[in-house]
Parts: C-alpha cells; structure tokens; sequence
C-alpha cells in the first residue's frame, strides 16, 4: 500500500496526475478517481473561491482518512491532492485516486475518503460573487453521507 | 496556551491567534469558552452559538466537554466545508 | 445531458480523456473516472488480453447503460470508452466518466454503468500466457453487483 | 436467418457466421437449437450445456424460450466478460 497527501496551493491538472498515478501498474485491475471542481450556478455565479485551511491538521486528517481506507478496502494505492487558497470556476479543487485488484473497492475507498473530507477535513469554502463574499455552509446530506460507513 | 480561529470566526473576532493563559480552574474547553466571553466581548458574540463551533485539541476534534489537560494548541472553527 | 460511446481498437490516454472530459465545465461540481486495467497477476502472468465482442450490440447496450444511469441518477454528462481487440497488461480497457452537481451521483452513476456492463455488454475476454490461452469465466459476484441496482 | 456465434462458441464450432433455414415447426430459440443439433454434430457438442449459453435476438438478449418470430438475426456467445 502506498499513500500519497498533497496540499497545495498551485492548481493542478487531473489527468496528469491520473496518469501519473497509473504509471507502470500491471497489477491492478481498477482505478477510479473523483475531481471536485469550482462550480458556479448559472444562477448565482461566482466569480471565485476561496478555501482556508488548518494546515497540519488537514495534513494528518486526510493521512487518517486514507489509512482507514485502505483497512477497509483493499486498495494497492491511495492519491489525495486537496487546494487552498483562491480558485476560479472551472478549476479542480480535490482530487481523490485509488487504485485496488476489483473495481468495487476503488469506488468505495474514493467515495469513503470523500465522506470523510467533506465533514472532517479542516478546510473552509468562501464564495466571492458579484454581491460580495459568503462563506459555505455544511450541508447536512454530507453528515449523512459520512454516517453510512459506521 | 495557543488559541486559532478559522474562517468566519476568525473574522468575526480580527484575528487568527493568541495566546492565552487561563487560570487553574478553568479546566475544560466549555471552561475556556466562559472564561475567554467574560474577558472579551467580542469573543462572546462570536462564539454565541456554540453548538455551532468545533473544536481541536492538538489538531484532534474534540467535544466541548474535554478537559484541555496538556493540550498545546486549542483551534476554534465552523463546521467544515471542503471537498 | 450529453453522452459519449466509443468503442476502440486503439489504445487511449485516460488522463487525457479525462481532460478533455471535464474542458470548460463550469456547472458541474463532481467527476468521477473509472478506468479498467489489464491485469497480470505475479503468480499467473499474462502476456496479452484480446476482447472479442459483437459490435452492433455492444455499441446499443452500453448506450442503454449510460441512458438508464441519466434517467437514474441526476448526471450532466457520460462518457463510456471500450477497447477491443489485443491489448498488453498495463494497458486501459474501459473508461467511464461521469459528470454531476453532487459526488454521490457522480460515483453512482459511473459505478451502475460498470455493473450493467461487466454483465450485459457483449465482451469476451480471453488472457494469452506462457501456457497457452483461455476464456476467461464470468463471475457470479458480477452478477451480484449488478443485481443491487435492481 | 443469419446465425453468429462468440468466444469459445465460434472456436468450439471453427465459424463465427453462418445462415440457416429452419422448417416452419421451428418457432422457439430451442426448437432451433434443437433442430442444429440435429443436423451437426458439432453444434450439438458445443450446445451441451445449454444453461451457459446465452442468445440475442435482433441484438437484445432473450431467454431460450423466446419465439423467433421476425428476427434476421439470432447470436448464440458465452456470459459476458467485458470491462
């Protein structure tokens, strides 16, 4: 098992990093990879994000999140890259690989560090739009979603 | 101790940390929080609501209920909302 | 709702058709890639993989499976890549890509596809090693993962 | 009708096409496999479990028992192993 964690600030170009993370494997039969990207609603459109974050904290949770993950799963490798600071609709925020023997346990080890992140990862979203600055709320359908795996 | 705030709290209060250096008796997180919003007015507005804020004690989450015992950091933040 | 099936004789890139999956999409916040690999386990090494498959069908079948998963699930794009012909171990077989507002639907959706194609999709596997060749059997645990869609 | 056959069923049969003319009494898919059999000897050993082997009429998969009705093409493969 091998586990990477990034934070970064810099943007990051997810098929690369797919691929980067595919390289030379003849052992694994399925990788899933899930990217979180900027959106702006048509309605309400913004014109960036911003993300704070606690940084050593956030190192060791998602460290956390991806050893727990491959304790339940069985995952042959874990890639977590996560941004902060300030991005623009379209850009990728997060992005989560894994990569296992059988496909239903690279889906399930991505979806599970995913539920994980969204709740209890110390990051926090701040929207800039026309009509100023808001911060996110957290939603509560992602408490649900993280409750599913206990 | 440290004391860190994140997002809108930080805001709320001006600033991002400070140290403190509470008395003997206060000996859980919920002591501190009373003894921080007798001190500061601000702190008290900000942290009016304290079902809504969590806390890390050395970078662990923690119920409001933990004692501080040798605990280092203390960092007060909204519910999360990365990913 | 837009859908892309292709079905391949060439190689392709995953990262880049992940890339060229999520170009210019502002309104999505979710994307999910599953990508199947050739195999080749220490014990029984393979040298190659060829799919045999029935072309009409195969292209009817998996447009089925994306159009069920939109009617499904809430997706904002799909796009289905599978390979025929010889391939080397390492190499991708099939990609999945979906796009969504919410991860859930975005992991559901690719995952729903997979199952229904790992089952239905008229694909024929058959591994080339130092012994010779043979078919590989189907598994009744994709039976299974495709029944819980059900 | 044009017949196809997939996988380990064309290899066992040494054709992955061919074209048949059932008499009218054939009306099922096993009445038609029960009528190649017949006349093949091939076909018989290669059909023998029939449970393992699955049938598409016109490109849609069918049970055994479906009528042939207006179908030009029927394809008899081995469960699927795409993905």
């Amino acid at each position: 098992m091998s586990t990477i964690v990034r934070l970064q600030n810099e943007i990051f170009d997810p098929g690369q990093e797919s691929n980067a993370f595919l390289k030379d494997e003849t052992q694994a039969g399925a990788a899933v990879t899930f990217t979180g990207i900027v959106r702006s609603n048509a309605k309400a459109p913004i014109t960036s994000l911003t993300l704070e974050h606690y940084p050593p904290m956030a190192q060791a949770q998602l460290e956390g999140f991806a050893t727990k993950a491959s304790e339940r799963f069985e995952l042959q490798k874990i890639c977590v890259i996560h941004r902060y600071g300030k991005m623009l609709p379209g850009e990728p925020i997060v992005q989560v690989m894994t990569l296992a023997p059988h496909r239903r346990a690279a889906f399930e080890g991505a979806e599970f560090i995913m539920d994980f992140l969204k709740t209890s990862a110390p990051f926090w979203k701040k929207e800039t739009g026309i009509n100023g600055e808001v911060w996110v709320e957290a939603k509560t359908h992602d408490d649900d979603a993280m409750d599913r795996w206990s | 101790m440290k004391v860190l705030y994140f997002a809108w709290l930080r805001e709320r209060l001006n600033r991002g940390e400070e140290t403190v250096s509470p008395p003997k008796d206060v000996t859980t997180i919920v002591d501190l929080m009373d003894w921080m919003a007798k001190n500061d007015e601000g702190f008290e507005l900000a942290f009016e609501k304290r079902s809504l804020i969590k806390t890390a004690l050395d970078e662990n989450i923690v119920d409001h209920d933990t004692p501080l015992g040798e605990a280092k950091t203390i960092a007060f933040f909204p519910p999360m909302t990365g990913g």
